[in-house]
């Protein structure tokens, strides 16, 4: 067992896993030699060549139409999407055809693939560097969306999605690349897709996280007798473990980075306040970034939720 | 006075005349019985397509897209595919599905507005009906990234339009293919109409087989409306690229005797005398006088050849239409490969 | 005053707005000659010439992008997409550029241009001919979502579109388009961009509804004491007539055609769980699509919402 | 024995050898005024991009995309624009800006991560920095459409890098150029990287230019680190664009002598042999040493146009750095034209 940060987590799921099944190949911008802009790929060209560590042409359409090109045939390929701000572009490859080629095909043919990609604002980066866009993502039957929040949950959840038979979206925390360290098992462990888990326990409030917010709203906490769900996977969603929790506590508050219109927050939201309603105690709050263009790094503080702004939600639902 | 570089040359590739008579370039070697199945082929796009038209008229089939004219583009490049090769169709390839042998009784479910059938039989390697024009190039181009990964003896051919040529995924592809140096044939049925936007509206370019110069390989044209040219452009384009050779661009110039679908008017935009100009090379009469030529074809024979495809395709029919509705819970089952917590509480609506 | 559908609305707005503003310049596939697949841009290429009504090359990113440079010239394109299904190629040009040129140059540069696509189900036809993928679009900040739902609205909501500084996308109801007639006046009305109409009103519960599914929600609330509030404006949302009703009648119901997951009606659900909580007597149901990829016209009918199943959700939220 | 039909001819343009000689090309015809203003705008750009290389390491910038080595390509097609034209930069233009006159304390406000380094002077008709790579094309694309509709005298120039040419944006874009013929100059700067991947890897064809070939007009490739040849070139295009002429592609053959970035680091992947090679094509030298032959050039005046450019930028940096912080307000205020409802609520925060 080493103590390894996200990056090398991430890095550690993908060589085991190319190692144990020579269908997983990996392709993007810069993935070769360069090991990725933030080296996430580091060493696979070495180890196992440019046949399957390819560096593809500057294309994002083509790169992911390719991937599910590969996939029809049989490979498991794994894009990396330099930044979440140039998913755009493949966007249609994504829902019209990954995520419907098992409909359209009653199942003779799947785009069992992952297109991972770095998200998130905070690390003052360059306009397009830190999109925060998974809602879109989940409002596309056919997709799953993930989203791991530590280096044990990255590789776990990885070879998760590697192994899934349908299309996987792998958001990656750019600010917890190199935050965290932790102790990683290097054996073959998988993290369950579409099971949230409960990080903190407790009675009063049910705050749900996931990704880059989590270790900010693990901060806001303390101090609070606040249960915190990290979803792990935001699509499809462990609807169980949140109405659960919320049952329990009767008080809602929800953090993401997007802004709040139409914000998976809402899509939480209103699954509480359909099948869980009885049982609250107080209006369900949000936690967002504001609903404006992601600003540059001057403003980027301003915009992103504050673990006080948090912390002042909870403080409002404990008030009834 | 700058220097001169680069001088990629576009040639244009013919076998028969229209009036049947080989041309300079010699025809494609094939037996008899193998013309005469080909030819029979064609006989039985050009009867499943019109009948799809009559069904369509009849309400008993959605909006058809017919593929009259293109049979010739459609089956010459087909039938040069060998076992393991892969296909990338766009919408409007009848032709491509009836030259593998996909049951025909599928091809109208589906085009009745039933996803079953485009359950493509196991061992075929032809992808679904593809609607939105040119992203199925970069899947073709995947495909072969992972054929020649796999070190399979296998390449693709991906179809698509003379508007398709115009979209991002052709560029993509195109280049990707170049680069990587893939067993990929891109096959562009130039039909002069992108429903109603005209070949020189589409692009200033003098012709679609030169857009691969600007990846470095091959691009070559050929007359559509020629089955053994298409044949032996496409023969030719695959052994190569299975040999290591590179992907090839493959200009089939033919023309849309039909409206855009049958949602369509294409009198509100499309000169009657142009379609009258092309009636005198349709594909199939042309094969046809070959085939006299060669002693291989008399009346009796096409009334036999006709009456069989009739045949083929009233049973396809009748088929088609005794097949159970569909059970709206495979909305549910075909989304992911298992059922979500939501999909689950959802589908106890049925 | 003529009576006539939708379509005939909208081709009068545009010939009128053509006629009033040189600025305005209408591209798309198939606008010129054909008069548009439904026949919105009929008669407008005769009138305005090819310069003004332009058939473009089959390549939606491209347009859109081009439209964009156009508005950044000072020009007002309004380009028609043939069909929702195929915007997903020109989300980047959208998400990245138009909605983020204003905060980009600091107000220097703008787009205002609009973007008039067909969406929804329920007219029997090819796969990607149905998508309603409204919530995507109210998720960036920067963009403007419209909906009218009858030949008179249609009308005025396109002229504010059009005369909008902002990028506008502008979503007409397949379904809709001949199945109505209005009286339209055939002068210079607008109907304003941010504000939803009470279309009926009711004090027992709030049905929120829009464009495509506006008809059928008045179908459905026949017999009951049922306010109806039309949007017209996806985003920005007008919530200050959604939230004053529901505190009105406490109990909601919303009906959209896209599945529910990241739907907008789990934003209209989240405001109202957020700001109207204390007044709610039942829990907040939304009406939607199943969460599945959009089926072909043999199993359409099973998947959109009926009329039925409206009224079912609406005598649920009246047992509370 | 098929038929050739088409025959496009790729051409390189050099004005001068890499030690400033004339070469066949004539020069444009340029005033020693202009000569020497031009290579005082030269020394301003490396004198201000290497400024902003210092600011970055003392972490006083962002991230910042260095110029070194592309400043002919920049400077040289920037200036054959005329007042009323239209540019689109990608992310890698300092040059441009800085040959528009861009006030330069706003550049590099932009650098230091604030939006109001890109409030682009009204008159100035220069786009703000554009990322996502190739996008800026169709933009260029359009306003050539609208300057055409408009009737105005005047062109767009679009620049992007080899990588950029890999992108459907470049192909979208430069195909309906060629369908409408429009004012607009595609500007490629081959530099011969897209961060680590080199240009054999982005693209098979054995040119960038030879891709206009694919749209029926006109490509050229020109040595992008001599100045007057991209000068001659673009004015060329840009006076031929003017005239009804339709587009041009100019390939301009550069390097990029830095890393990708300052978040970048080009030792990974690129052999230090070929940076080297390249120092010896340096676009200043070039510039001076043919200066110095007409006669232009002293140590002196280098002198002074050095401590002048050193002048300007310290200027700048201190204009900069003394602007006020950006009020978190202006988020809300430019998102839209007016506040929204949702908007006027969190606003309240500040
Ligand atoms: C991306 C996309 N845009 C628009 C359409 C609507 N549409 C269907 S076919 C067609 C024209 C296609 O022309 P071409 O590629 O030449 O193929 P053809 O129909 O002539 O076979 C259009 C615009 C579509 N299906 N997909
Ligand atoms: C659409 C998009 N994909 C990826 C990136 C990340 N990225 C920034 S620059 C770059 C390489 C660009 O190469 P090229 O076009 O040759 O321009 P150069 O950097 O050499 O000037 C990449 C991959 C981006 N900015 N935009
Ligand atoms: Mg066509
Ligand atoms: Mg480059």
């Amino acid at each position: 067992m080493a103590t390894m940060n996200a990056v090398q987590a991430l890095n550690l799921a993908l060589s085991e896993e190319m190692e144990r099944d020579k269908d997983v190949v990996v392709l993007g911008e810069d993935v070769g030699k360069n090991g990725g802009v933030f080296r996430v790929t580091e060493g696979l060209y070495d180890r196992f060549g440019p046949e399957r560590v390819m560096d593809m042409p500057l294309a994002e359409t083509g790169i992911v139409g390719a991937a599910i090109g590969m996939a029809f045939y049989g490979l498991k390929p794994v894009v990396e999407m330099q930044f979440m701000g140039f998913i755009y572009a493949a966007v249609e490859h994504l829902f019209s055809h990954a995520a419907r080629i098992r409909t359209r095909s009653r199942g003779r043919f799947t785009a069992s693939l992952v297109v991972r990609t770095p998200y998130g604002a905070g690390v003052k980066a360059l306009e397009h560097h830190s999109e925060s866009a998974e809602a879109l993502f989940c409002h596309m039957p056919g997709l799953k969306v993930v989203v791991p929040s530590s280096p044990l949950t990255a590789k776990g959840l990885l070879l998760s999605a590697i192994r899934d038979p349908d299309p996987v979206l792998f958001l990656e925390p750019t600010r917890l690349y190199r935050m965290l360290k932790e102790e990683v098992p290097e054996i073959d462990y998988t993290v369950p897709l579409g099971k949230a888990r409960i990080v903190r326990e407790g009675t009063d409030v049910t705050l749900i996280a996931w990704g880059s917010m989590l270790q900010r709203a693990m901060k806001a906490v303390e101090g609070f007798n606040t249960e915190v769900i990290d979803l792990l996977t935001l699509s499809p969603l462990d609807e169980e473990t949140v109405l659960q929790s919320v049952k329990k506590t009767g008080r809602v508050v929800i953090v993401h980075e997007a802004p709040s219109m139409c914000g998976l927050g809402a899509e939480l939201s209103a699954l509480i306040a359909e099948f869980a309603m009885l049982h609250l105690k107080a209006p369900i709050l949000r936690v967002t970034s504001y609903d404006v263009v992601l600003p540059l790094p001057k403003l980027e503080a301003y915009y992103l939720p504050s673990i006080e702004k948090i912390r002042k939600a909870i403080e409002t639902v404990l008030q009834y | 006075m700058p220097e001169q570089i680069v001088e990629p040359l576009i040639k244009r590739l013919a076998v028969l005349d229209e009036k049947g008579n080989e041309t300079v370039t010699p025809a494609p070697s094939l037996t008899d019985e193998e013309l005469k199945r080909m030819y029979e082929l064609l006989v039985l796009a050009r009867t499943f397509d019109q009948r799809a038209l009559t069904l369509q008229r009849e309400g008993r089939l959605g909006t058809y897209p017919s593929i009259l004219g293109q049979e010739a583009s459609q089956l010459g490049s087909a039938l040069a595919s060998e076992k393991g090769d892969w296909l990338f169709p766009s919408y409007r390839e009848s032709g491509v599905y009836i030259a593998l042998g996909f049951p025909l009784h599928m091809l109208l479910q589906y085009w009745a507005g039933d996803e079953r059938g485009m359950r493509v039989p196991e061992g075929m390697n032809v992808l679904p009906v593809c609607i939105p024009v040119g992203t199925q190039i970069p899947h073709a181009v995947g495909a072969a990234m992972a054929a020649k990964y796999r070190k399979d003896r296998a390449a693709a051919i991906v179809y698509f339009g003379d508007g398709g040529s115009s979209r991002g995924d052709f560029h993509e592809g195109m280049n990707m293919a170049g680069v990587f140096k893939l067993p990929v044939v891109f096959l562009c049925q130039n039909n002069q109409w992108a429903i109603s936007v005209p070949r020189d509206r589409q692009t200033a370019s003098k012709t679609i087989a030169q857009k691969a110069v600007a990846y470095g390989f091959e691009g070559i044209q050929v007359d559509g409306n020629d089955f053994l040219a298409v044949y032996k452009a496409t023969r030719d384009a695959m052994a190569k690229a299975k040999e290591g050779g590179g992907p090839t661009l493959i200009e089939c110039v033919t023309y849309r005797m039909s409206d855009h679908t049958t949602a369509d008017d294409a009198s509100r935009y499309r000169p009657k005398e142009e379609t009258e100009k092309w009636k005198a090379r349709d594909p199939l009469l042309r094969m046809r006088l070959y085939l006299e030529k060669k002693g291989l074809w008399t009346e009796a024979y096409q009334k036999d050849a006709e009456a069989h495809a009739t045949a083929m395709v009233d049973e396809a029919q009748k088929n088609a239409e005794s097949v159970a509705a569909p059970d709206p819970k495979d909305m549910f089952t075909y989304t992911y490969a298992g059922l979500t917590q939501r999909q689950a509480r959802e589908i106890k609506d049925f």
